[in-house]
């Protein structure tokens, strides 16, 4: 009972340090430390339950046991990191996100393809990772190469259907001067149409950041070599080692985070004009 | 007669809304002459704007031909026969003023030297050097209008369409840029098509003025000025001017509702 | 809708002649593998025509595939476990009901995300963080807890679903409810509009384009999530079912057919939402 | 009186005994109101049963035992299996003829807490699983014989009663295929047995549902060896996927008979003491360290049986 | 001294741009009385509308204070003191233009019946009666212009924000418009601040015109109107008139670079 309580007291705790932090003025500081302390407080509010509440280990370990087997488990997770997240994720990202954006721009250049390729599209995108990953390890062996095609299919749809979107996502005038000029195909894409199109396109880049990490991983439960994340994941699960599952787990998570921070700086940058942006300095 | 630099016969535009079809343009006939300062005038929503799309062929007519330059509006664009000052200023937000002036230069290919060339003589010409780095929304109401006009002569074109490109600016700019248009169209001897609300900056400007008239968009009054090509600013006191203007203003009248 | 036919048959007609092309050259080193260990010599249009008739080809001709999809649809009662009619639906309820429930938390979150200082700089980084959890793993577990408390049958799938769809809507949302210019909220300001009628004025209605362009995406996620939340519920019934089934088989026409099925579902369930998203932009006149 | 059964895998006539008991009312003969819940790939039977989704479950006894060194006290209750039905099935032609050119090759092996067998054979051969040259390549194989049909292995694991015959269906014939039974390699381990948690036998009412299930369940085995192509039947019936064939229940069921043969339900304590060296004598990494203590019982088949 | 209704003192405003402050406003003092009918005319730029926008609490000062109704610029906002009109029309495009005259008035809790009033009210004042139906875009841009002025009229504030509300309207309509803003302000007794380029204009309309000039953005001249609170339109033509018209200009000339 006594932790149940010391995990509610931290609960308001945290928040209300967090309503004093939001309402000091704005600064790279409290920008930090807000999340923080909410991560902070849902650790502590987790610790505090499990062992309050009597929870099995092997259905969810408390934090400090997925920490102090993070700090002895370093080797394992960095292997499978550059297995899973460097040559999985990353490349099946880049091949995939590319792909679609190409085929964007296909599909908007010839309303042939727009009307014929785009509802093909749709429905050859949706289709499930589950019945695709098994396919794919038998097409592309069981490394990583798996992985990627299997990343390159979920992260498709999202990268196509944004992208699509907002190439027609300039205004009506703005296209009108552009017309004016005799502008060339290219020329009003490279000048008008993709700038005005980067808010979509960046809002695809972003879901497919944690798309291509959930892909990469659970590709890896259809066949793989005995390294991995989602290999030790699914293997752990079976020893009972959730301490383990759950230290791949914190991995994948400060990854995806990463990578999704890294392009929403990138988004940041190239977008700094749009409204969503130029309001919050 | 001259060449026609632009010619339009019976012009038809239906818009089909919502509720029902409009009637822009009807029976629009006009013949634009080489070197030919065209004011057109009339009551908000008489057509003027579409008139100027359409020579610019950003609209299609549902009736009538319009040709440009002897060609068809679709070629003359093509040819980037001519500049379009837009009624609003359109800048792309994520291009500073530098670069929404250079944009139309980049696009027809002009060499790295000139584009920064033309960029600095053209944004001090509407007065807005040193505003090179900052963003349209950076800009007042007037300003921007100015990197709309400025980003039009940037580049040589032979035709001039601009669409109310004052509007937002006040007497003294509005003066010296038009005393900086006529000497640029005296010099070049470009044709314009120049859509205004002002009667004396009308009268001032044009060689002719189209007057319009709404609900269908037509032609009323054609007024041929017989003021000299050379026009200092206080010709707008001399008789000639005022009785000019004058005759101007009651054409307009007569395509108003009200008496007043 | 004429005017699509042409287009799409070009298409679907392209990827035919793909596909059986494909066939051949997947399947052949099988053909002739097989035909090595009998001895026999194959031929080219024997082992082209042995490549479109395999029992478990790598790759399924699409004939075998309607084959399948007819036996299973239309042949079979709707009751029956063999009815892929039958497991469709079983997926489609999990489907519809998580997608319901991602979009709707989506749109909270972002709301909240975007009115509430401190859910804007708290929530988000752990929203993301949530999403690089990779739910297949967690899944079982989340089955077994919500077991444990009395939860089971649609929900738990539900709650999978969900999981996996609302990250879209949040994202998109955000982006769309700040997307008003500058201008038109100050003009809100001017006739100090409430919060909420800002809301339902201005940030929702500009928010329209990524809304819908971030359901289409939440709805192909929730597809698979309930495909996902089928494997851990002991796989008995639905699409995923289907589909492991195959995969433990090795019956690829079986796993071609349900996942040409599901890939069909999530082509109406989208060009659904396309629909609706054409309908509500032209009443707003933005279409 | 309610029991819930966490079984293996998915529905299949592995599980035959149980389906069967159910169908023919040998539960309700003991009042029993018993709910099977089917396994899969990624169903942890251990897992579930900690959270309290179930109460008996079907695992193999390496993990059991390497669950109950984690923490997690199961015990067995009862084991109608006798043999193993595990094997590593190789290609002729990928020049595998004894475990001695096992080295260099590519190997196939489940994981999800079934590579326990299949390691502590390897390290009793001294065979590393490392990938290095003198060892073998490991990989984690799916759900299916794929790695074996395109060549991506050398040898797979499967079962007497399952996988081999998928091989077998893919088109190849037994003369083209070498097997590697661990029964024949003396590394057998026990499968399938019935695990509880250890906590809920101090609980008599508990105790006496077990015997119940037990004596029904083992009424279900018995008849489903004398009735093999009935037990099929009930099987694919029970099978809400609607994707088992009736061919392969059919032979499934005659091949776990075989395993099943020799066995009344009982634990014997001599194939418990064999699955345990094997597991320990793992070398530098066995599955489990100490001889596990109180991890099996007769109490409730002695009483069940009798 | 009566009662000020806005007071501005020593107000300064300096934006932060990616080159460098920008002072739009510094060391503006000003006091507005109730009933005043105020102009600002300046060179583009100069912070006219910043000027506004500080009176709306849109903008907040980076010095000085601002009051409203004796109260602070915030509170006045909150208490729906006045109505604003935006340079550019900012209409809403997924409402149509009856749709977005009522929309403050829904946001205001009017009532339905009422709402249907004014609508039509204001649209048939500033002549789009007829256009109700139609989405922004299918309107010409005087027509937007129009709609916006209409929907800051729509409800009752007692004060009226105007940032060019005529600039996009041929001199007509803009002399009908003109007079019916005088006749609201002599019947309802509003107080305006009233932004303008048109010299004449701001003569014709205010009690007091206010002269700024822009680096940094300041008042260098208020000049109050001799002229009487009734004015039919062709007052412009009295000496009266033309006098302070000639003073405007000398003060807005001074503020210019250009000699011309
Ligand atoms: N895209 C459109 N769809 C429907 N109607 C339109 C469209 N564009 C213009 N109109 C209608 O056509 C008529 C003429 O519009 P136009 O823009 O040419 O007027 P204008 O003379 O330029 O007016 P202003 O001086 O106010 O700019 C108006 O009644 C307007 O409502
Ligand atoms: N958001 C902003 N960020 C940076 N600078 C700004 C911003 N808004 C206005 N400015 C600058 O402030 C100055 C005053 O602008 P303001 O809009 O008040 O001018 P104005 O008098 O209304 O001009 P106009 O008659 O052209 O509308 C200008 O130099 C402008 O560049
Ligand atoms: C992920 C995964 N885990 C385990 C097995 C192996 N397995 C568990 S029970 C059983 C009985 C076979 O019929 C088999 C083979 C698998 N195939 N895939
Ligand atoms: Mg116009
Ligand atoms: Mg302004």
């Amino acid at each position: 009972m006594g932790w149940v309580l010391a995990g509610l007291v931290a609960w308001a705790l945290g928040w209300l340090a967090n309503v004093w932090l939001a309402r000091l003025p704005k600064s790279r500081a409290t920008g930090l430390a807000v999340p923080v302390i909410f991560g902070i407080t849902l650790l502590v509010m987790w610790e505090c339950f499990v062992r309050g509440l009597d929870v099995p280990s092997v259905i969810l370990p408390p934090p400090s046991a997925i920490a102090a087997r993070f700090a002895i488990s370093t080797g394992i997770l960095w292997q499978d990191f550059v297995q899973t997240v460097i040559k999985g994720a990353l490349s099946g990202y880049v091949m995939g996100c590319g792909a679609a954006f190409l085929i964007a721009v296909a599909i908007d250049r010839f309303p042939f393809l727009q009307r014929g390729l785009l509802p093909v599209g749709n429905f050859v995108a949706a289709l499930p990772i589950i019945g695709m990953a098994p396919i794919l390890v038998m097409w592309f062996g069981f490394d990583w190469q798996s992985k990627a095609a299997v990343v390159v299919v979920m992260v498709f749809f999202p990268m196509l259907v944004n992208t699509v979107q907002g190439l027609q996502a300039s205004e009506r005038m703005q296209r009108d001067l552009m017309r004016t000029y005799g502008s060339s195909y290219w020329q009003t894409l490279l000048k008008l149409r993709l700038p005005a199109a980067m808010p979509f396109i960046f809002n695809g880049l972003k879901i497919a950041t944690t798309l291509a990490l959930i892909g990469a991983i659970v590709a890896e439960f259809f066949g793989s070599p005995i390294k991995g994340m989602g290999f030790r994941i699914s293997t752990s699960v079976g020893q009972l080692a959730l301490d383990l599952v759950w230290a791949e787990i914190v991995v994948a998570a400060i990854a995806g985070s990463a990578f999704y921070g890294g392009v929403a700086l990138l988004e940041k940058a190239v977008t700094f004009w749009h409204p969503s942006q130029r309001g919050r300095a | 007669m001259s060449m026609s630099i632009i010619a339009a016969r019976d012009l038809d535009l239906t818009f089909q809304t919502n509720d029902g079809p409009v009637h822009a343009l009807k029976g629009v006939d006009l013949d634009i002459a080489k070197g030919d300062f065209v004011s057109f005038i009339g009551p908000s929503g008489c057509g003027k704007t579409t008139f100027l799309r359409c020579m610019a062929d950003l609209e299609t007519p549902t009736g009538g031909s319009i040709t440009v330059n002897g060609v068809s509006a679709e070629e003359a664009r093509k040819s980037r026969a001519y500049g379009y000052v837009f009624q609003a200023a359109g800048l792309y937000p994520w291009r500073t003023i530098g670069r929404n002036v250079s944009l139309p230069l980049e696009i027809m290919g002009y060499d790295k030297a000139d584009i920064r060339a033309r960029v600095a003589r053209v944004l001090e010409l509407v007065d807005l050097a040193g505003f090179e780095k900052k963003f349209p929304w950076q800009l007042s109401g007037g300003m921007q209008q100015r990197a709309s006009i400025a980003r039009a002569l940037a580049f040589d074109a032979d035709i001039l369409l601009m669409d109310e490109p004052f509007g937002a600016l006040d007497e003294i700019v509005r003066d010296h840029l038009n005393e900086q248009l006529l000497k640029l169209w005296d010099r070049t001897n470009k044709t314009i098509a120049f859509v205004t609300h002002s009667i004396p900056e009308a009268v001032y400007l044009s060689t002719r003025i189209v007057v319009m008239s709404p609900r269908p968009g037509r032609i009323t009054d054609v007024i041929e000025s017989t003021l000299p090509r050379n026009r200092p600013l206080d010709i707008r006191d001399t008789p000639e001017f005022l009785e000019i203007a004058h005759r101007v203003r009651e054409g307009l009248r007569a395509g108003h509702a009200y008496e007043g | 809708m004429t005017r699509n036919a042409l287009p799409i048959l070009t298409i679907v007609a392209a990827i035919f002649v793909l596909w059986y092309a494909a066939a051949v050259w997947l399947n052949a080193a099988w053909a002739y593998d097989r035909a090595g260990r009998a001895g026999v010599e194959l031929s080219y249009t024997e082992m082209v025509a042995d490549t479109w008739a395999q029992d478990k080809p790598k790759l399924p001709a699409p004939h075998q595939v309607a084959v399948e999809l007819w036996e299973t649809t239309v042949e079979k009662n709707i009751t029956s476990k063999r009815s892929l009619i039958y497991h469709s639906w079983i997926t489609l309820s999990a489907t519809l009901l998580g997608f319901a429930m991602g979009t709707a938390l989506g749109i909270a979150l972002a709301v909240g995300i975007v009115y509430n200082r401190v859910m804007d700089m708290s929530v988000m980084p752990w929203v993301i963080a949530s999403q690089t959890i990779p739910i297949l793993a967690i899944a079982p577990m989340i089955i077994v807890v919500l077991n444990a408390v009395g939860i089971s049958g649609l929900l738990p799938k539900a709650l999978i679903s969900m999981y996996l769809s609302f990250f879209p809507v949040v994202v998109g949302m955000v982006k769309g409810l700040r997307s008003p210019g500058v201008m038109q909220l100050d003009q809100m300001k001017t006739w100090n509009a409430s919060s909420g009628q800002t809301f339902w004025t201005l940030r929702l209605p500009s928010s329209m384009p990524y809304l819908f362009t971030s359901m289409k995406v939440a709805m192909a996620a929730s597809l698979v999530g309930a495909i996902v939340g089928e494997l851990p519920t002991g796989a008995v019934a639905g699409l995923g079912a289907r589909l492991l089934a195959g995969s433990y088989y090795g019956q690829t026409i079986q796993i071609w057919s349900a996942l040409l099925m599901a890939a069909a579902l999530a082509a109406v369930l989208v060009s659904g939402i396309g629909l609706i998203q054409r309908i509500v932009l032209k009443r707003m006149g933005m279409a | 009186d309610e029991v819930t059964l966490q079984l293996k895998w998915v529905t299949q006539a592995q599980f035959a005994g149980y389906y069967v008991a159910q169908d023919k009312g040998f539960y309700d003969e003991e009042g029993l109101d018993v709910t099977i819940k089917p396994g899969g790939p990624d169903i942890a039977p251990t897992q579930v049963i900690a959270g309290g989704g179930a109460d008996v479950m079907v695992d193999w006894m390496p993990a059991a035992l390497a669950a109950r060194e984690k923490g997690l006290p199961l015990v067995n209750i009862a084991q109608p299996f006798k043999s193993s039905g595990m094997m590593l099935t190789c290609r002729k032609d990928s020049g595998v003829a004894t475990t001695d050119d096992l080295p260099g090759k590519t190997l196939g092996v489940w994981f999800f807490g079934n590579e326990f067998p299949f390691l502590s054979w390897m390290s009793q051969l001294g065979i590393p699983t490392d990938g290095s040259d003198e060892g073998v390549t490991v990989l984690k194989q799916g759900f299916n014989v794929d790695p074996l049909i395109q060549n991506q292995a050398a040898c797979i694991s499967t079962m007497t009663y399952n996988e081999y015959w998928q091989v077998i269906d893919a088109g190849f014939t037994p003369e083209d295929l070498v097997v590697f039974k661990y029964e024949d390699q003396g590394v057998a381990t026990l499968e399938d047995g019935l695990y509880v948690l250890e906590d809920n036998l101090d609980d008599p009412d508990f105790v006496d549902r077990m015997e119940l299930f037990v004596r029904a369940s083992m009424k279900g085995w018995k008849y489903a060896q004398e009735n093999p192509d009935e037990a099929a039947e009930i099987v694919l019936d029970n099978d809400a996927t609607g994707a088992q064939t009736e061919e392969h229940q059919k032979r499934m069921m005659g091949e776990i008979a075989k395993l099943t043969a020799g066995s009344n339900g009982a634990l014997d304590p001599e194939d418990y003491e064999r699955t345990v060296q094997s597991l320990l004598a793992g070398g530098s990494d066995p599955v489990i360290t100490q001889e596990p203590e109180g991890a099996w019982t007769h109490a409730i088949t002695d009483k069940a049986l009798n």
